[in-house]
């Protein structure tokens, strides 16, 4: 059964999606969802063993060879994108039961987790498969199900936001597959790993670069680099509560793990940092995000939406590690990679809590709250600092990598940006704990109680998880360093 | 019990007591008491501490390693222990006093209080016991947060802005200037443990050592060294008790510390004084010491003076550690220990004058000493040892610094703690004139503070006197500390430095 | 004079992707340019088209027939862009149906299907 | 209902034609162009041209849309069904060498089986996608 394992990554969410699609009921459909969400984290750990005990696992779909069929490959950089994103889904299943009950018309629950399900195994699908093709079919097909559950929201924004999402995903994903079209026209194949090795050749020619292009803004759109990130803010923030947190933690970092695959394993390091200018340029831009992003997100009068925002602004701080392309930068951008995913989950679902009982999420509704709902309030605080890189958190870790990795290749002016980028981070975070804490509670807030337990829960979990990686890294830094190496490193 | 288990202990009380808190929340006698138990408890722990330090050993504690090069680790020095010793006794004093002050204002959310307060008396200890740079920068940080809350408590608007100010003035300046200059150390260095002699000698260029010194003091906003000192006046909002212990002792002395400590275990004293281009620290000190002397002059309310006067006391240290021999070492070492009973002191009076008298501003306090004679007569005694007059504490730590700047004829230090303690005199001396020689108005209800308040207050000033007749505790950590750093050690640094 | 013949004669060979750029920049057209949510749905399938183009065109081998082996033929064209642009076309119809789908949506919910009306009705609120 | 005798006569009779017509091509897909794609598109427009001639209510009481709706999954089910068949015979996922006594007449099946899913459930996504928009504003 070990060798099923990539498979059953995939097939076990897709069939939970259609078992979903077939009963419907809602709490039927809620126990699938648990079902299926928590037996994830457990293949894909099995997985993580396997892979640093044994090395890359290849898996050949249909038992067809990989120069014509579709191979599943598992190495140490995607089978922890598969923890993270496995067990992003574990935490949330059990919280969303009454939040999806409280948010989601009846009828539609059976349709919305069976929505969540295909997501889910559309991310996992674009994390584990090792064919250009089969992911952009992954890519749209969590995509898809991603507009669907955000056109759900709270109100009729949602649907302008999903619609807005759709018309650039959508275009993001034609522009992956042109650029993967195009390899294909040159090398002949759409395994990334032949692609690899058959590129060295042709690479001078002018379609690889012109693939290479597309294929990064194809990506780019997908993770929300800025300026492309127009879309993100509006879908976080109207997106039912569930949504938010799941495709916050894991969709844009499923897009950053694609963009590390292609820039590092497929096309080479060596050919897109050093023969071509793009470590200024994504280093530029990343600043850009960081601190155009940042701001933004001070100023806005809902919650959701600032740390929507924010979400924009710590991508940047992963594409920037990325762009380094040192050791230390790549193993700083990783880290956060699993340490945001952490935090905005936690986040997200305190909020996610807060507007089960409030039903609004604006700063003047919840005003207060934090004497009302303490534990959850608690727990989003935690992850705040998290977020602003506290020592003894594990934004702390990440910060630390990166501002080591700028020192280190003597961009001083670098680690400097970083360190003052997070006073922006202080102040929004810093707006909301005034709001929370220091304000007297509204009349919506005043007779508001704690989150149920069963929300409460994963929300601490989360928040612990936020503290115990700051201070035990081994599977947050100690992994992501040879993670980092192995991309580095080129070739799987 | 092994001294690693009591460096663990040290810790861990005061944050099992942030734990316990909560669960108490509804019963105030029983969370006042489970406060009490920690504060004795962890001065017992303290003291066994010191005990063995005096003896000559050097605990420490290695807990986890966070990623390669970022440990967590526990080392006690003379200096660490110092601090360690006085904010851990004087928070036993605060307990009392702030379960007094709190019930006599009836103020909101005591919970939230203790356990912040709790919190931030861990952070010192962590900062206090810390072994590398990178546990005393976590620490010192969990500080400014869980003090956070404590400024804001009112939740008025002028706390909220006055807590804004405090995060942004002490987060901004520890991650924009410490954690850079921690990340350099640790690249130029290749450690971030505290070396005997200092750990950057024959690393780094001359003006690099100057940059650096540069970060890592404006870096340590708590040290409120100008232009970084706005914030201590505006956290002012906060309770007293917070104003006493955490914003005379605890806070504002993790700053000096953290200077004082980079100075002898990171750079080194000789390294610093053969280098030369550190010797800016000591103007700038010795501005801040006469401007917010001044400014102290010019301000009515009382606990704002005393913060202005925090300010420049504060600077003193600063000033001691920037002659860079020694003596002055051990001069600003005793200092800290010095200022921070005083301080205290003083503080614990101002709470008491707001809630026996209900007046905040020096103006209003005349003829408030014959009718609180307890509070005032500590007043004065505080006032004395801010100035620097015989038989109080405050009079030993200038005295060896003035030896210092005397003995390598570093006039202008001369000059600063001379102009400095001549407007000490000015500005705490009309208060108690004030307060005892003027007739009041006769305002009724002005009477001494509930007993909780007054006992801490006065017990804090006797220590004050005390501590003049006999130093010993304090002299000797300060005295190994200044033979630590003493030239003759120095010259093995290049060894006992790395790891 | 012969370099430019040789030049239009490498444009001409070459109309497959020239039909593939001209759809895709004008299916990119539309989707920026037009304010009304279906037109900007036409615009998108244009562009999505363009995308299948370049596959098709790329699998096909001048006098090449369908890949099924028979003794009578020996050149085939290459079937796996058929299939992949068969998946393609498929996400695209998918993708088509959740867009109309929202757009019937944001008719309902604010009576009106262009985009600049509808960001002015929200921002009344 | 207006009197459009000639559109609903001829629909009566073509309907049984194009549904054979869909049959023909899902099995003809073996050999030449064809498949469960195509043969599913016609089969629902089978229905949808059912629905435009005689109205929406006849053709939701002909394909009530709770089938349709269980349709659509099944159809995958199928498929990933028949993956999971793969696995159980010994192969990997979708592996359909085992299914028979020789890998040819096995991968024949598979895709036989495999077809027959996707038949299934690309008929019902189209019905369900016309039902779907024809049906809003009417309630």
């Amino acid at each position: 059964m070990g060798e099923q394992l990539p498979a059953l990554q995939v097939v076990v969410p897709l069939i939970g999606a259609l078992l979903v699609a077939l009963v419907r009921r809602p709490t039927a459909a809620w126990l699938v969802t648990v079902v299926v969400s928590l037996a994830m984290p457990v293949i894909s750990a099995l997985l993580l063993v396997r892979v640093l005990n044994q090395g890359v696992i290849s898996y050949h779909l249909g038992g067809w060879d990989p120069t014509i069929g579709i191979e599943y490959r598992v190495d140490i950089v995607n089978a922890l994108i598969l923890l993270l994103v496995s067990a992003v889904a574990a935490v949330i299943a059990p919280f969303a039961r009454l939040s999806v009950l409280s948010e989601i018309a009846e009828g539609r629950i059976g349709w919305f987790y069976a929505m969540y399900l295909v997501s889910l195994a559309g991310l996992l699908g674009i994390a584990i498969t090792g064919d250009a093709f089969n992911a952009f079919v992954f890519l749209e097909i969590s995509s898809l199900s991603s507009y669907v559950l955000i056109a759900m929201g709270r109100d009729r924004r949602a649907l302008v936001a999903a619609y807005q999402y759709l018309i650039m995903g959508t275009i993001g994903a034609s522009f992956y597959v042109i650029g993967v079209g195009l390899l294909y026209i040159m090398t002949g194949t759409l395994n990334l790993n032949l692609i690899a090795e058959r590129i060295v050749a042709v690479e001078s020619f002018r379609p690889v670069l012109a693939a290479l292009a597309f294929i990064t803004v194809g990506i780019s759109l997908k993770l929300a680099l800025f300026p492309l990130h127009v879309w993100l803010p509006n879908a976080y923030a109207y997106a039912p509560s569930v949504v938010t947190t799941f495709l916050a933690a894991t969709a844009t970092k499923v897009a950053i793990y694609l963009f590390a695959r292609f820039v590092f394993s497929v096309f080479g390091a060596g050919f897109v940092f050093a023969d071509l200018p793009v470590t200024p340029i994504l280093v530029a831009l990343s600043v850009a995000a960081i601190f155009g992003a940042g701001t933004v997100a001070v100023f806005q009068s809902d919650v959701k939406r600032m740390f929507a925002y924010s979400s924009v602004g710590q991508v940047g701080y992963i594409t920037l590690g990325l762009a380094l392309a040192t050791t230390t930068g790549v193993t700083g951008g990783l880290v956060h990679l699993l340490n945001h995913a952490m935090i905005k989950a936690t986040i997200f679902m305190g909020l996610g809590a807060v507007f089960f009982r409030v039903g609004r999420i604006e700063f003047q509704d919840i005003a207060g709250i934090g004497r009302r709902m303490p534990i959850t309030m608690g727990a989003v605080a935690i992850a705040g600092l998290s977020l602003i890189g506290v020592p003894g958190t594990a934004g702390f870790v990440s910060k630390w990598y990166l501002v080591v990795a700028s020192l280190e290749v003597g961009w001083w002016w670098l680690a400097f940006l970083i360190v003052l980028s997070t006073m922006i981070t202080v102040v929004y975070v810093g707006r909301l704990i005034e709001w929370a804490w220091f304000r007297e509670p509204s009349r919506q807030v005043a007779t508001v109680e704690e989150a149920p337990i069963e929300m409460l829960a994963p929300i601490c979990l989360l928040a612990a998880a936020t503290i115990y990686f700051g201070i035990d890294t081994y599977l947050t830094a100690g992994l992501a360093e040879r993670a980092a190496n192995a991309l580095l490193s080129g070739l799987r | 019990m092994t001294s690693g288990t009591l460096i663990a202990l040290a810790l861990i009380i005061p944050t099992a007591v942030a734990v316990l808190l909560p669960l108490f929340a509804g019963r105030p006698n029983v969370r006042e008491a489970v406060t009490l138990i920690g504060t004795v408890l962890l001065f017992a722990v303290v003291l066994s501490l010191l005990a063995s330090v005096l003896a000559g050993e050097r605990p420490s504690l290695a807990v986890w390693t966070v990623v390669p090069g970022l440990s967590i680790a526990f080392a006690i020095e003379p200096l660490g222990m110092l601090f360690a010793t006085i904010a851990s006794g004087l928070w036993i004093a605060n307990s009392v006093y702030s379960i007094g002050y709190m019930r006599a204002e009836q103020a909101p959310r005591q919970t939230l209080f203790y356990v912040c307060f709790a919190i931030a008396i861990a952070s010192t200890m962590g900062i206090a016991l810390a072994g590398n740079l990178f546990t005393l920068f976590l620490f010192y940080e969990l500080l400014t947060i869980s003090t956070y809350p404590l400024v804001t408590h009112r939740g008025t608007e002028e706390a909220r802005n006055a807590g804004r100010l405090y995060l942004l003035m002490l987060l901004g300046a520890s991650t924009i200037l410490l954690l850079p200059a921690i990340a350099w150390t640790g690249i130029a260095a290749g450690t971030l443990d505290f070396g005997v002699g200092g750990i950057l000698g024959g690393r780094v260029s001359d003006a690099t050592l100057g940059i650096l010194l540069a970060l890592y003091v404006f870096g340590t906003a708590k040290a409120a060294v100008m232009p970084l000192h706005s914030w201590l006046p505006a956290a002012m909002v906060a309770p007293t008790p917070v104003s006493a212990l955490l914003h005379a002792v605890a806070v504002v002395k993790a700053g000096v510390f953290t200077i004082l400590k980079v100075i002898v275990y990171v750079f080194g004293v000789d390294t610093l004084a053969k280098a030369g281009t550190g010797d800016w620290l000591l103007y700038v000190a010795g501005i801040t010491v006469i401007v917010a002397s001044v400014m102290a002059l010019r301000q009515d309310n009382l606990k704002r003076r005393l913060a202005y006067s925090t300010i420049s006391q504060l600077s003193y240290v600063v000033l001691g550690a920037a002659l860079f021999t020694p003596l002055a070492i051990l001069g600003a070492a005793l200092h800290i220990a010095a200022h921070a009973v005083s301080k205290i002191t003083l503080f614990f009076a101002a709470g008491s004058v707001h809630v026996g008298a209900h007046v905040d501003d020096v103006s209003e306090m005349n003829g408030v000493g014959r009718r609180m004679p307890w509070t005032m007569g500590a007043f004065a005694v505080g006032s004395l040892s801010m100035i620097g007059v015989p038989p109080t504490v405050g009079f030993l730590g200038k005295w060896f610094m003035l030896l210092a700047a005397v003995g390598i004829g570093q006039w202008f230090a001369v000059g600063v703690i001379v102009i400095s303690t001549l407007l000490n005199a000015g500005y705490f001396l009309p208060i108690v004139y004030r307060a005892f020689r003027r007739t009041g108005d006769g305002r009724p209800g002005v009477a001494e503070a509930p007993w909780p308040v007054v006992v801490p207050l006065v017990a804090t000033a006797i220590l004050t006197i005390v501590l003049f007749v006999w130093p010993t505790i304090p002299y000797d950590l300060a005295d190994m500390l200044a033979g630590t750093s003493a030239a003759p050690v120095a010259s093995d640094a290049a060894t006992g430095g790395r790891q | 004079m012969s370099d430019l013949i040789a030049l239009a004669g490498d444009v001409v060979a070459h109309y497959n992707q020239w039909i593939t750029v001209f759809l895709m920049v004008s299916g990119l057209y539309i989707v920026i340019a037009r304010g009304n949510m279906v037109k900007k749905l036409v615009g998108l399938s244009l562009f999505q088209t363009s995308v299948y183009l370049l596959y098709i065109s790329a699998g096909k081998i001048l006098s090449g027939t369908a890949p099924i082996i028979d003794p009578h033929f020996t050149v085939y064209s290459h079937p796996l862009p058929h299939v992949l642009i068969l998946t393609a076309i498929v996400v695209g119809i998918a993708t088509m149906a959740v867009g109309l789908a929202l757009v019937v949506r944001i008719n309902e919910a604010y009576g009106t299907i262009e985009e600049d009306e509808i960001f002015k009705r929200d921002d009344d609120r | 209902m207006r009197l459009d005798v000639i559109l609903r006569v001829v629909t009566k009779v073509i309907l049984p034609f194009m549904l054979v017509f869909a049959i023909y091509v899902q099995f003809h897909g073996d050999y030449g162009p064809g498949g469960g794609f195509q043969a599913g598109v016609i089969a629902g427009a089978t229905i949808i041209l059912y629905a435009l001639i005689y109205g929406l209510a006849p053709a939701r009481r002909l394909v009530p849309a709770a089938l349709v709706e269980a349709m659509i999954p099944l159809g995958v089910l199928i498929y990933a069904g028949v993956g999971v068949v793969g696995w159980l015979t010994g192969g990997n996922y979708l592996d359909y060498s085992h299914l028979a006594h020789d890998p040819v007449h096995g991968q024949e099946w598979g895709v036989f089986l495999v077809e027959a899913g996707v038949f299934v459930t690309v008929s019902a996504t189209m019905v369900a996608i016309f039902y779907a928009f024809a049906g809003r504003g009417r309630r």
